[in-house]
């Protein structure tokens, strides 16, 4: 269905652009039909940037994207186009993707309007049927967007995503910024409706609790790099990678009987470039190849 | 930080030599000529044909456009400006014997603008919404709509001619000065009180504020040390571009208080089609802009470790 | 990285650092202790100090040389050639050989002895700069005190030209002794010695006490430098200074603040230097090609009442081109001077092919009668005359547009021809006033001005009397030529530009000097 | 929620107020001023206020008042054209460099960065002294300094309106550059423009009162409040009324303006007060 | 135990364009000396209210009512001097997003030395050294102390708040969030560090922990009061609580995480501008009764220190 093939970004900044940050290094993975693939990791280990190339909306530096076998970098205007109505994007902070001075309504045509699809009554029907299946009323349909709290924008921005029928949808951090109780809400009703729809999709997060409810298979992402990639089953209950093993150890569990994990010494780390492993500062394992060489993912 | 600093330089430099052969190359291009807007200002008539020969070959004037710019550039890496068409005298004399007024005037008026509006600024910011903070904000834009060159008449009107109490035009005494810092720095101190308080009254709304209240601090320090020298960087910015309209301020008013400064001198140099003088002038106001910007940067550097450390970050 | 370099207040000790560097640099003239004519020069019994308020800086004016700098031959009121540091002068045979007896006794104010070796060089210095300087063969010095000058062709203006050139010594110039070099220090024979100078503020001189001449009474002159001309009243009135008005070659007194100052108890000296404002035709075009049209205006325009009103009747209306008291001036003109007549103005433009449109405006074959007033930018008084004149052709049908352009620009539109009326003024001395010069503005040679009325037999009438040396024939040819201009109204004249000099009551003994460009401080005195 | 606001904000009611009563003074002109503000009565030279000519006449015996109405209609119209071209251009390049970025971008940057170094009047005085004072050369010195102002603020909008998610997502949606522009990004920057234009507004009619008092301005013997400063300037020891009046209508024109981009400014969008600093 | 903080009849109002916003009502509320108290709430539920009251740094449009009583000084009634004399040396207050709390200007270690320069009156050169120490008691190396904020990474800056907070060992901590936006393994650092701050107090020290994170709230509190629509609905013990949820909000939320089967409540909660009458809980409850509409429910007790606001729990 959708394909990563060493996907690479680098910014450059800095005097003629002398520095160069890898945001994303050689990412590479495979998403089939209906499948839920979590790029699980940190907050700045890249993976907005990856979630942003796939859907390309970011030129990589290196590296393609494949949907059904094409590379979406290599697509005419009318393709890219068509491309847009198979593949939705939903952000984080549902409060800022609405334009907010325009009514809801008018936000959740407009995908419509610029693909030409339907327009009057055939797409105030569309409208309504979505909004109600995200469980919304026609009445938030006239409200702007300031009006409405981020568990109901997300839910129209849910529906908007839904209106073109796409196949694919990268969801960044779709519920970070909604509390638990709203964060149910949304996650149940995207569930429902990757099942009925058959979506495929890019999961980006960095809570272990979503990725275990979401998840078929997970890539987990450190500074840039993917480090392990399974089944969610398999990384849950048997992780290889040091970092991935130091993550679920420190997942904390709402349940005050259990052993907590907490630990108050603090590891300093280096923001620079350097060679070798990127976890290296951190692991227990570490040893003199992991300074010279970056491991390679293998199966 | 360096590196900015440099790459400013370049740029400016750049600027400057731009900026400076533009004006003469516009000035070239005009009609008029100078040796007939010389000799009519020194004589006060029309010269006849042979004494505009006469003046221009004196003068330099049939040298052509381009030959003119090699030759000014030669002059430049010596550190020299040329000679005034109008005088005959270096230009950089000329103008190291009218900046000191100019300069002085703008500096004093700038300083006073800042001790009038900082406190004023922060005053209101720190009550929002009170009396202080209405008042100030209404005469504060009255102010502003007031012209400069208006209310230096007025004020000439009022304290030379009327009380008698002030010279009203010249140079020399602490008297002479008075005049005209005030009415430069009434309308500066207008847009620099509301920028303060602006300023201020974003800081005063952030976290940190509120943290250095939940830690005990009185409010003379919070407001002084935490959030004046914080308001204090957007302001900066300002007064660095606020020098330009200074300078243009100062054009205006020398020539109402008879100040014995550049503007007056500039305005009667392109009115006299005075090249060198011109294309030195700018190139040297330029200069200054950069100087002005340059410290701009410095005392960003200075109030904001944020920018002082930015490439060392990375 | 970390930028040392900006450890805790290295910036702000910079940023004083540079303050500092730019106040000490630029600001030295500012820090000058001495406090030029203020009160440390009281204006006791014993040492006289007048204090000048003038509008230019003093090294700007031709009126601030002339206190230092004198010329071999001055002229008079009128425009003829007198004596000054030359005794005496002859002009043997041919016109173009002048010998020139210089005067002795005569010292620079650096102690040189001015004799004929110093003369020949001040003349060779002034030739670089002077018209004459193209005529110019030769310079001998017969004597040590006698001076030849030979000419190449006969040049009529050479004694006049020679009022405008300044004796210098050559340790004035710099290179010193080079009389292609420029000057450098201020070091002449006048009455008074430049002791220091601020430039655009003030000017300090003191008497020379060695002048050949009279010595005037005034042991010291403070010049001030007060661009704006109300300030210059301001202080007049505060006692700042002593007198105003008198350095500049124009007017700088507004004539309206004059009757106030004379209430306030400040004397006014109104002098006519036969320098009067103007308004040219452009003859080459409609409707000026017609001297009817060019008569009208002169009628249709009340300069008694412009005089009356806008000038406070300071001055005097002006009829003929130019002043007629002038030696070369139209004092004979056979001519009837326009006076202010409505009916001859309209009927002349009746006459001309224009008729009044139903709604009051002049017309002929269905084109409105509309003319456009160049106005050079900073022309002192045009823009009261324009509005005024607008105002006065309005009543006789004619729409008068204004337009001002840069004066450089202005200039340039006359050189062209490319102006239908322009605000002007004529010459005065020690320049041939009128414009009936060869090349002047009623020449055909003129390139200043090809758009003025010529014809063949003013141009040959002018070119004759400048080229005779017979002095009557030439008057009697002028005279001839000053005819023709009035009958043809070539311009408006308006009225006489006087210069007001104005001074504080105390000041007693003041004269007015021959040219506008000098002045005349011999009987001055400060009670 | 504009109900609420307007009565509290009484400043931005009082300019509202004021730059009405100017509009209406200036169009209906021809019936408000009670003489030819251009006829020239020398007899009746710098009558004192009061009597028939309310505020006095001038040194050419002219109405001042009737000058000041006319003065209104072009002090109003020039400033407002200024502005107008200065906002065009302004947000055309500044949209273009925010929107593609690039070397455009770089570019036109540089050059606002040189333009914005220069002294607005200094340039003014500049062109105008070299070109001559007439209209279209003022509007010429003050358009080739004044949409710089613009650009930069329009383009330091929309690189922050780029960057949101909401622009990102219609691209995602399948919105094209232009599409995006005309029907997000523009409409998005519009009050922040409108407030900065009325501001504008205000520094306009001083800069052109400004210009024509240096005598750069306009042609005599047009009524405009800077060249009546101007020729006013010589009575100003004698007849100062001759200059009082003009100077106050210029200020009453600038502060209605400042009231209103400051009042609109509050009422607007909060956002507006940290973008546009003066 | 002994009570640190005893809340009585708290409300909090602001005054908004929109109309009254009804931050907190009627809030009682005892923090006893030792312990950790979690204040659990989500987004709008009025809890970082509470937080700012308790050190009344609440803006000047908030309308407090009710009196806070700590130690035997009720906190509402005191002046800005007298309270001047409480914040930082007996009350601390760690901020939620030490990004934006922490003075950019300022290096760090003036920031603690400032506070302790206030309350201790130490001078200068002592205020520095004592603020290394205090950077070192949060696991920092002193030389950080030079460093300004921007320097520092995120969690790195929440220790930073920490150790600011902790300058002059106060005996009462409020924590607004102290884990929010953190990564999982720094949460736990910090999750970490403010338990030992606590349990290194010798029953002392006693902390106001305000988060939405139930599972913080699981492993670092002892008691725990759940917010909702401005009101406490819920307060227990953690452990009686966890276990047995009373409100039908608090087990909606419990049931909410992921962690515990990602059961959503259904329906929004409702704006703190037009509370509803009665129970604000009931139009999203599943067992509510038409009494709940009309009137707010009192407490009750359900066994210990367990209590209820609900009719039906």
């Amino acid at each position: 269905m959708l394909e990563a093939v060493n996907l690479s970004k680098s910014f450059y900044y800095g005097l003629f652009q002398r520095n160069k940050n890898d945001a994303v290094k050689n990412v590479s993975f495979k998403i089939k039909k209906g499948e839920t693939l979590c790029l699980l990791g940190e907050s700045g280990c890249g993976k907005t940037t990856a979630g942003m190339m796939i859907a390309g909306l970011i030129k990589p530096t290196s590296g393609m994207v494949l949907y059904r076998k094409e590379n979406i970098f290599k697509y005419r205007p009318k393709e890219l186009k068509k491309f847009r109505t198979r593949l939705q994007i939903i952000f984080q902070d549902p409060d800022t993707v609405l334009n907010p001075r325009w009514i809801i309504e008018k936000s959740l045509s407009e995908p419509l309007r610029i693909h030409g699809l339907a327009n009057g009554k055939e797409s105030r029907d569309r409208i309504m049927e979505l909004i109600e299946t995200v469980g919304l009323s026609h009445e938030h349909l006239n409200r702007y967007p300031f009006e409405l709290s981020g568990g109901q924008l997300q839910r129209i921005i849910l529906a908007r995503a839904l209106l073109l029928k796409p196949d694919f949808i990268v969801a960044d951090e779709p519920t970070s910024s909604l509390d638990v109780s709203v964060q149910a809400q949304i996650l149940t009703i995207f569930k429902e409706l990757q099942k009925k729809f058959q979506l495929s999709c890019l999961f980006i997060t960095h809570d272990l609790h979503v990725a275990r409810c979401i998840a078929d298979r997970i890539a987990v992402m450190y500074k840039g790099t993917m480090l392990e990639e399974g089944n969610a089953e398999d990384i849950f209950s048997n992780p290889v990678h040091p970092y991935t093993r130091g993550l679920l150890d420190s997942l904390i569990i709402p349940d005050p009987e259990a052993v907590h994990p907490l630990d108050s010494n603090i590891p300093i780390t280096s923001d620079r470039n350097y060679t070798g492993c990127k976890y290296k500062e951190l692991c227990d394992y570490r040893e003199q190849i992991c300074e010279e060489k970056e491991p390679v993912l293998k199966k | 930080m360096g590196k900015i600093i440099i790459q400013r330089l370049v740029i400016s430099i750049l600027v400057m030599l731009a900026a400076s052969f533009l004006s003469y190359f516009f000035l070239y291009m005009a009609p008029g000529d100078p040796a007939v807007s010389i000799i009519k200002s020194q004589t006060g008539r029309e010269p006849t044909q042979a004494e505009i020969e006469i003046f221009r070959e004196n003068r330099n004037l049939n040298i052509p456009l381009l030959d003119n710019i090699t030759i000014w550039f030669g002059m430049l890496s010596k550190g020299d400006l040329g000679i005034s068409v109008r005088t005959g005298e270096p230009v950089l004399h000329e103008f190291k014997d009218r900046f000191g007024a100019t300069f002085l005037l703008a500096v004093i008026s700038l300083v006073l603008a800042v001790l009038i509006a900082f406190p004023l600024g922060v005053l209101a910011a720190t009550r929002p919404g009170s009396v202080v903070d209405h008042v100030t904000r209404v005469i504060g834009l009255g102010i502003l709509s007031i012209p400069e060159f208006w209310l230096g008449l007025m004020l000439m009107v009022l304290f030379s001619l009327t009380l008698k109490w002030l010279p009203s035009f010249g140079y020399g005494t602490i008297y002479h000065f008075i005049l005209p810092t005030v009415t430069l720095s009434t309308g500066m101190s207008a847009l620099l009180m509301r920028l303060m308080r602006a300023s201020m009254l974003e800081v005063l709304n952030l976290d940190y504020i509120k943290m250095a209240r939940s830690k005990g601090l009185n409010r003379p320090l919070i407001i002084w040390k935490h959030a004046f020298r914080n308001a204090l960087i957007p302001v900066i910015t300002i007064i660095g571009t606020q020098f330009g309209h200074l300078l243009a301020g100062t054009i205006i008013i020398e020539t109402v208080f008879s100040w014995p400064g550049i503007g007056k001198y500039l305005v009667d140099s392109i009115y006299a089609r005075d090249y060198p003088v011109i294309q030195g002038f700018v190139f040297i106001i330029a200069a200054m802009f950069v100087v002005i910007n340059l410290l701009v940067d410095l005392s960003y550097a200075y109030l904001d470790p944020r920018i002082r450390f930015e490439q060392g970050r990375n | 990285m970390t930028f040392k370099f900006f450890h805790k207040g290295a910036a702000l000790v910079l940023l004083c650092l540079m303050l500092f560097v730019m106040i000490s640099g630029c600001g030295s003239n500012a820090s000058d202790p001495k406090k030029v004519g203020e009160k440390a020069y009281p204006s006791d019994q014993k040492e006289q100090v007048l204090r000048l308020g003038a509008a230019r800086d003093f090294k700007s004016a031709a009126q601030g040389r002339n206190m230092v700098f004198e010329y071999l031959v001055s002229v008079d009121h009128e425009g003829n050639p007198v004596p000054m540091l030359a005794e005496l002068w002859e002009i043997p045979g041919d016109s173009k050989t002048y010998v020139f007896k210089i005067r002795e006794g005569v010292t620079f104010h650096n102690g040189t002895e001015f004799d004929a070796s110093l003369a020949k060089f001040a003349l060779e210095y002034n030739a670089n700069n002077s018209v004459w300087g193209k005529y110019l063969d030769k310079i001998e010095t017969v004597d040590g005190n006698t001076v030849k000058v030979y000419l190449k062709d006969y040049y009529p203006l050479f004694l006049q030209d020679l009022a405008k050139n300044l004796v210098v010594s050559p340790d004035a110039v710099d290179p010193k002794g080079d009389p292609s070099g420029k000057l450098a220090e201020y070091i002449g024979t006048g009455p008074f010695k430049l002791v220091s100078y601020h430039k655009d503020r003030d000017a300090e001189l003191v008497r020379n006490d060695n002048y050949w001449g009279k010595k005037s009474e005034i042991n010291r002159v403070i010049w001030k430098t007060i661009p704006d001309p109300h300030a210059q009243i301001v202080a007049l009135k505060a006692g700042d200074v002593d007198m105003i008005g008198i350095t500049e070659h124009h007017s700088s007194v507004p004539y309206v603040e004059v009757p106030a100052m004379e209430d306030a108890g400040i004397n006014v000296d109104k002098t006519s230097y036969g320098r009067y404002q103007v308004l040219e035709f452009n003859t080459l075009r409609e409707p000026f090609n017609d001297r009817k049209v060019r008569m009208a205006f002169n009628y249709a325009i009340d300069k008694e009442k412009m005089v009356r009103e806008l000038f406070h009747g300071l001055t005097e209306p002006a009829y003929t081109i130019t002043a007629p008291w002038f030696k070369y001036g139209p004092s004979k003109v056979n001519s009837k001077y326009f006076h202010y007549d409505l009916n001859k103005a309209k009927s002349l433009l009746t006459e001309a092919g224009w008729s009044m449109n139903s709604s009051g405006k002049l017309e002929k074959e269905g084109k409105p009668l509309e003319v456009e007033l160049l106005i050079p930018a900073g022309e002192a008084n045009a823009d009261a005359v324009a509005i005024f004149v607008q105002s006065e052709l309005k009543k006789i049908g004619v729409e008068l547009k204004l337009l001002t352009l840069e004066s450089g620009a202005a200039w340039d539109r006359s050189k062209q021809g490319e102006y239908e009326m322009f605000v002007h003024h004529s010459f005065c001395l020690p320049w041939v006033p009128g414009g009936i010069d060869i090349g002047g503005k009623y020449h055909s040679g003129s390139t200043s001005w090809p758009a003025a009325y010529h014809s063949p037999e003013l141009d040959r009438l002018i070119e004759e009397a400048w080229l005779t040396p017979d002095e009557s024939k030439r008057k009697e040819l002028i005279n001839k030529v000053w005819d023709i201009l009035h009958y043809e109204a070539p311009c408006i004249p308006l009225y006489d530009i006087v210069k007001v000099s104005a001074y504080r009551e105390s000041i007693t003994g003041f004269k007015p000097a021959p040219t506008m460009f000098d002045m005349d401080f011999s009987e001055i005195k400060i009670n | 929620m504009s109900k609420k606001i307007f009565p509290k904000n009484r400043l931005l009611i009082f300019g509202l107020f004021l730059l009405t009563l100017l509009i209406m003074v200036s169009l209906l002109a021809s019936y408000v001023a009670p003489f030819d503000p251009n006829y020239v009565e020398v007899e009746n030279r710098l009558n004192r206020p009061g009597g028939k000519n309310i505020l006095g006449t001038d040194g050419y015996g002219r109405d001042i008042f009737s000058r000041i109405v006319f003065g209104a209609r072009f002090s109003l119209s020039l400033a407002v054209l200024v502005v107008l071209i200065n906002l065009c251009i302004g947000v055309f390049i500044g949209t273009a460099s925010g929107f593609f970025g690039g070397a455009v971008d770089e570019l036109t940057m540089r050059l606002v960065d040189i333009l914005l170094a220069f002294p607005n009047i200094i340039f003014a005085l500049l062109v105008i002294g070299i070109l001559g004072p007439s209209i279209p050369n003022l509007v010429f010195a003050l358009v080739a300094l004044g949409w710089t102002n613009y650009a930069r603020i329009t383009r330091g909008l929309v690189l922050s309106l780029k960057e949101q998610d909401f622009i990102i997502s219609i691209k995602a949606i399948g919105g094209g550059d232009f599409y995006i522009i005309t029907r997000h990004v523009i409409p998005s920057i519009i009050p922040f423009l409108v407030v900065l234009a009325t501001l504008n507004m205000g520094h306009m009619i001083m800069s052109i009162a400004a210009l024509s008092f240096l005598g750069l301005g306009v042609q005599i013997p047009t009524p405009e409040w800077g060249s009546m400063l101007s020729e006013g300037k010589q009575f100003i020891f004698t007849h100062p009324h001759v200059i009082i009046s003009p100077g106050l209508a210029i200020i009453i024109a600038v502060f209605a303006f400042n009231l209103l981009g400051d009042g609109l400014r509050d009422v607007l969008d909060p956002r507006t007060k940290e973008i546009i600093k003066t | 135990m002994e009570s640190v903080l005893k809340i009585k009849d708290l409300s909090v109002n602001f005054n908004s364009k929109d109309g009254i916003v009804k931050a907190a009502n009627n809030l009682n509320l005892t923090i006893y000396s030792g312990e950790i108290l979690g204040l659990i709430g989500e987004t709008g539920s009025g809890k970082t209210v509470l937080g700012q009251a308790i050190i009344k740094i609440l803006p000047q449009t908030a309308r407090v009512t009710g009196e806070i009583w700590y130690g035997n000084r009720n906190i509402l009634a005191l002046g800005e001097e007298e309270m001047n004399k409480i914040r930082g040396k007996e009350i601390a207050l760690i901020f939620q997003n030490p990004s934006s709390s922490l003075n950019p200007s300022l290096k760090i270690g003036e920031q603690i030395a400032e506070t302790v320069q206030k309350h201790q009156g130490l001078n200068k050169k002592e205020a520095w050294e004592k603020a290394e120490a205090i950077l070192s008691q949060v696991g920092m190396p002193p030389r950080f102390a030079h460093y300004y904020p921007h320097q520092y990474s995120g969690g790195m800056r929440q220790r930073a708040m920490v150790a600011i907070c902790l300058a002059c060992q106060p005996l009462f901590y409020i924590a607004d969030e102290p884990t929010r936006g953190l990564d999982v393994t720094v949460q736990n650092q910090i999750a970490g560090l403010l338990n030992s701050i606590i349990k290194n107090g010798k029953g002392q020290r006693s902390m106001l922990l305000i988060t939405h994170d139930i599972s913080v709230a699981a492993a670092l509190t002892d008691s725990m009061a759940i917010m909702y629509a401005g009101e406490i609905v819920e307060y227990g013990p953690t452990r009686e609580v966890f276990k047995n949820p009373l409100h039908p909000y608090s087990k909606g939320l419990l049931n909410s995480h992921p962690a515990k089967g990602l059961k959503p409540i259904k329906g929004f909660s409702p704006s703190l501008i037009n509370l509803p009458e009665g129970c604000k809980f009931f139009s999203r409850c599943s067992r509510a009764e038409k009494d709940c509409q009309k009137e707010v429910p009192m407490f009750g007790r359900k066994g210990g220190k367990h209590i209820v606001r609900c009719f039906y729990a």
